[in-house]
C-alpha cells in the first residue's frame, strides 16, 4: 500500500510530518484558547447577572 | 438583509455557530481526500521523483498565506471605515493562522527545493517573499499583542496592515529584482502552477478547497474567542466600582 | 514648522541629544565586520556596499525610538495635537529633523568608512548617492514606526521589529544601487526606483503616522 | 466667541464616563470642575481640548481656540525657559515671550535649563505657555499640582488677566483659587453603569 517514495522519501514524509505537526498545534491553541476565553466569560456572565437575566 | 447585519458580534456568533459544523467537516473531509489521494493515488514526476507530493501541501499553504494576509487588510479597511469590532477582531483571529500557514509554505517549499538546490535554503524568490511576509506577521501579531487598550490596538494594526501590504508589494518587486539581479522576473504569480498534468490537478484544487475551509473555521472559531474575550473585558470593566 | 525643525535640531546638538550617535554606531558597525569576516581586502571590497548600507540602515533604526517617545512623555505631543500647526506635518518636520541628525552625517562619513573596507574608489560617488536618496526614506518610515509604537511601553524592540521588514525595499535597491556603483555597472535601474520610493515615502507616509499618533493620542 | 457644549458624552476605555454635559462659557467666564478621581475631569477636557472625539453631542467654538495644559508641562529639559517658550509662541505663530515671563516671575530663571527647575518652576513655565499662545480659551488640568501659595496666586492672577482680556478658563482643580468662576461637580453628568452610548464596548454587551 505504502507508494515506492524512492531516495526523497525521507524529504516527502518530513515535509509532510511537519506540515501536519504544525496544523495539529495550531488546532489545539485554538480550541485550547477559545475554551479557556468562553469559560471565563461564562463565570464572569454568572458573577454580572447572578439572577440570570441577560 | 444586508452583510453589515453580522458586523453585530451576537448575530455573527448566531451565524458562526451555524456554519461552523459544515465548514470544519468540509475542511476535514477536503484536506484527507486531497491529501490521501495527492500522495498515494500519483505517480511520481519523472523529474522530482517523488518530492513533487509535497505540492500537496506547499501549494495550499502558500494560498492560504497569501490570502489571509488579503482578508485582514480587507478587514481592517472595514473596521477603519465602519468601525465594525467583529471584522477587527476577525483580523486579529486570522493572523495566527496566516502566520502558521507561511511557516508551512516555507518549510515545504525549502525541503521540495532542496533536492535541486542541494541545500535546505536557496534565496528563490518565492522562499524570500514568504521570508519576509512572515516577518510582517509577526509585526502584526506582536503589536496587536502590545497595546492594552483594544480600540486602539485595532486602529494601529489596521494602519499598519494597510502601509504593510504596499511594502510587501514592494519587497515581492525588489525580491524579483535582486535574485534575477539584471532583469525584471518573468512570472508575477506566487504560486504559479507549474505544468501540471491533469492527474496533480484534482488532488491539488481539493486540498486547496480543504486548506481554504480549514482557515474559515479557524477565524470563526477563533473571532469568537476573541469576541468572548472582549465580552468579558467589557463586563468586568462596568463591574468594578467606578473611581 | 521651522520653529519645530530649529528646535529639534538644537534638541539634537546639546548634550545628550543623541547626534553623533547614529555616526558612532555606523562607525562601529563597519569596523567590526573586518574582524567578523577577516582580513582579505577581495572579500572586504566585494562585500563593501552591502556593508555600508546595512549600517547606515541600522544607524537609523538605533534613533528612532527617541524621536517621539522624549516627546509623548513631557506632553509635547498633545499640546502639538491642539496647537495650529498640523500633525502631518509636524511628522514630516520630525522625519527631516530626523534624517538631518542622522542621515545626513551617515551620507557624508559613507566615503571614509569605505575607504576602510577597500572599496574600490569608483564607487564612493554612487555610494553617496544612493544613500542620499535612500536615508530619506528610512527616516521618514522610521517616523511611521515611531508613531505606532509611541505610546507603548517598551516599544523600542517593537519598534524594530515593525520597521525592518518595511525597509527591506529600500535596503534591496539601495545595496544594489551602491553594488553596481562599485563594480562600475550601470546603476540607473535600482537609482530610480529607490528614488521613486523614497518620494513616496516622504509624500505619503506622513499621513499614516499622523493617523497612527492621534490613535494613540485619543 | 463663546464655548457650549450641547449633552456631551465622554468615555474612557470604551467605558461611558459622562453623560448629558451641557453648559456653555462665556467671554470673561471661568468654570471650575469638581470630582472624585476617575470621574471624568481629565477625559472632558481633553475631549474639549479635541485630542479626542466625544461620544456623542456637539461642542462648538473650541476649534483652532485651545490652549490644552495636561499633567505634563511640554518644557524640554535641554532647552532654556526662554527656548521652550519662545518655540511654542512661534509654533503658535507668535514671538513675545515677555507676557508670559513676568506673569509667572520667569524673568531670572530666563536662561537656565528647564532640566534644572524644580518642579514648581517647572509647573510655572508650563502654565506661561498658556499665555504665550494667545489662545482665548485655557483649559488646565490640575494646574495648582506642585505649585506653592505664592506660585499660586500668581497663577490666579494670570488667569483674572487673561478673563479680563476676554478669555475664557475650564480648569480642573481641588484647590480653591479664590476666581469668581462657577463651580460645578461634574458626578451630576456621571454616566449610569448600564449606559452604553455608543461607547466602542456597547457592541460586546
Amino acid at each position: 500500500m505504502m507508494p515506492e517514495l524512492g531516495k526523497y522519501a525521507f524529504e516527502v514524509l518530513s515535509a509532510y510530518g511537519l506540515s501536519l505537526l504544525l496544523i495539529v498545534a495550531l488546532l489545539a491553541v485554538t480550541l485550547r484558547r477559545g475554551r479557556r476565553a468562553r469559560a471565563a466569560l461564562r463565570q464572569i456572565e454568572a458573577e454580572a447577572r447572578p439572577d440570570g437575566k441577560s | 438583509m444586508s452583510i453589515w447585519e453580522y458586523a453585530n458580534p451576537v448575530r455573527f456568533l448566531a451565524l458562526s455557530a451555524k456554519v461552523q459544523p459544515f465548514a470544519w467537516a468540509a475542511a476535514a473531509i477536503g484536506i484527507l481526500v486531497g491529501l490521501l489521494w495527492g500522495f498515494f493515488g500519483t505517480p511520481d514526476d519523472f523529474r522530482q521523483g517523488s518530492t513533487v507530493k509535497i505540492i500537496y501541501l506547499h501549494v495550499p499553504a502558500a494560498w492560504i498565506a497569501i490570502n489571509a494576509w488579503i482578508m485582514m487588510l480587507l478587514a481592517s479597511l472595514v473596521w477603519l471605515v465602519r468601525r465594525h469590532h467583529v471584522s477587527a477582531l476577525a483580523a486579529k483571529a486570522a493572523a495566527p493562522v496566516g502566520l502558521v500557514m507561511t511557516v508551512i509554505g516555507l518549510l515545504t517549499g525549502a525541503i521540495w527545493g532542496q533536492p535541486m538546490w542541494g541545500t535546505w535554503w536557496a534565496w528563490d524568490p518565492r522562499l524570500t517573499s514568504f521570508l519576509i511576509l512572515f516577518l510582517f506577521y509577526l509585526g502584526y501579531i506582536a503589536l496587536w499583542e502590545a497595546v492594552e487598550d483594544p480600540d486602539t490596538a485595532a486602529d494601529l494594526t489596521s494602519v499598519l496592515c494597510l502601509v504593510g501590504s504596499v511594502f510587501a508589494l514592494l519587497s515581492r518587486y525588489a525580491v524579483l529584482f535582486w535574485s534575477q539581479g539584471l532583469h525584471q522576473g518573468a512570472s508575477l504569480s506566487l504560486d504559479k502552477e507549474e505544468n501540471i498534468s491533469n492527474v496533480f490537478w484534482l488532488p491539488l484544487i481539493i486540498s486547496i478547497a480543504g486548506f481554504t475551509l480549514l482557515f474559515l473555521a479557524l477565524v470563526l472559531y477563533r473571532t469568537g474567542t476573541e469576541i468572548s474575550l472582549r465580552r468579558a473585558r467589557a463586563i468586568s470593566a462596568r463591574l468594578e466600582p467606578r473611581g | 514648522m521651522i520653529a519645530l525643525l530649529i528646535r529639534d535640531l538644537r534638541l539634537a546638538l546639546r548634550a545628550g541629544g543623541g547626534f553623533g550617535l547614529g555616526l558612532a554606531f555606523f562607525l562601529i558597525i563597519t569596523l567590526l565586520v573586518p574582524f567578523s569576516v577577516g582580513p582579505q581586502s577581495q572579500l572586504l571590497s566585494t562585500i563593501a556596499p552591502g556593508v555600508l548600507w546595512m549600517g547606515a540602515l541600522l544607524a537609523c533604526l538605533l534613533s528612532l525610538d527617541r524621536l517621539l517617545a522624549l516627546d509623548f512623555e513631557d506632553g509635547t505631543l498633545d499640546v502639538l495635537a491642539t496647537a495650529p500647526l498640523p500633525l502631518e506635518a509636524a511628522l514630516a518636520v520630525k522625519g527631516l529633523a530626523h534624517w538631518i541628525t542622522t542621515g545626513l552625517p551617515l551620507v557624508i562619513a559613507a566615503p571614509f568608512l569605505a575607504v576602510l573596507l577597500n572599496m574600490p574608489p569608483q564607487g564612493f560617488a554612487w555610494l553617496v548617492i544612493s544613500l542620499a536618496l535612500g536615508t530619506p526614506a528610512l527616516s521618514m518610515i522610521g517616523t511611521f514606526g515611531a508613531a505606532l509604537t509611541v505610546g507603548i511601553k517598551r516599544g523600542g524592540l517593537l519598534l524594530s521589529l515593525l520597521v525592518l521588514p518595511l525597509y527591506v525595499p529600500t535596503l534591496i535597491f539601495g545595496a544594489e544601487a551602491a553594488r553596481r556603483g562599485a563594480a562600475g555597472m550601470a546603476v540607473e535601474t535600482p537609482l530610480f526606483v529607490l528614488a521613486g520610493m523614497s518620494l513616496a515615502c516622504i509624500a505619503l507616509l506622513p499621513f499614516a503616522a499622523a493617523a497612527a499618533l492621534r490613535m494613540t493620542l485619543r | 466667541m463663546r464655548l457650549t457644549l450641547a449633552d456631551v458624552a465622554v468615555a474612557r476605555g470604551g467605558v461611558p464616563v459622562l453623560s448629558g454635559v451641557s453648559f456653555a462659557l462665556n467671554p470673561g467666564e471661568a468654570m471650575i470642575l469638581r470630582g472624585p478621581n476617575g470621574a471624568g475631569k481629565t477625559t472632558l477636557l481633553r475631549t474639549v481640548a479635541g485630542l479626542q472625539p466625544a461620544l456623542s453631542g456637539s461642542i462648538d467654538g473650541a476649534t483652532d481656540a485651545v490652549a490644552y495644559a495636561g499633567h505634563a508641562d511640554g518644557l524640554k529639559a535641554m532647552l532654556s525657559v526662554a527656548e521652550n517658550l519662545s518655540f511654542w509662541a512661534r509654533v503658535y505663530g507668535r514671538s513675545d515671550i515677555a507676557g508670559g515671563l513676568d506673569a509667572y516671575a520667569l524673568g531670572p530663571l530666563r536662561d537656565r535649563l528647564a532640566g534644572t527647575l524644580s518642579a514648581g518652576q517647572k509647573r510655572r513655565a508650563g502654565l506661561a505657555r498658556l499665555l504665550v499662545t494667545g489662545r482665548p480659551i485655557w483649559i488646565l488640568d490640575e494646574p495648582t499640582v506642585s505649585l506653592d501659595s505664592h506660585a499660586v496666586t500668581l497663577f490666579a492672577a494670570a488667569v483674572r488677566a487673561h478673563l479680563a482680556q476676554g478669555g475664557m478658563a475650564l480648569l480642573a482643580t481641588h484647590i480653591d483659587l479664590g476666581l469668581d468662576a462657577r463651580v460645578c461637580d461634574i458626578s451630576s453628568w456621571a454616566s449610569l453603569p448600564d449606559d452604553l452610548l455608543g461607547a466602542s464596548d456597547e457592541a460586546f454587551l
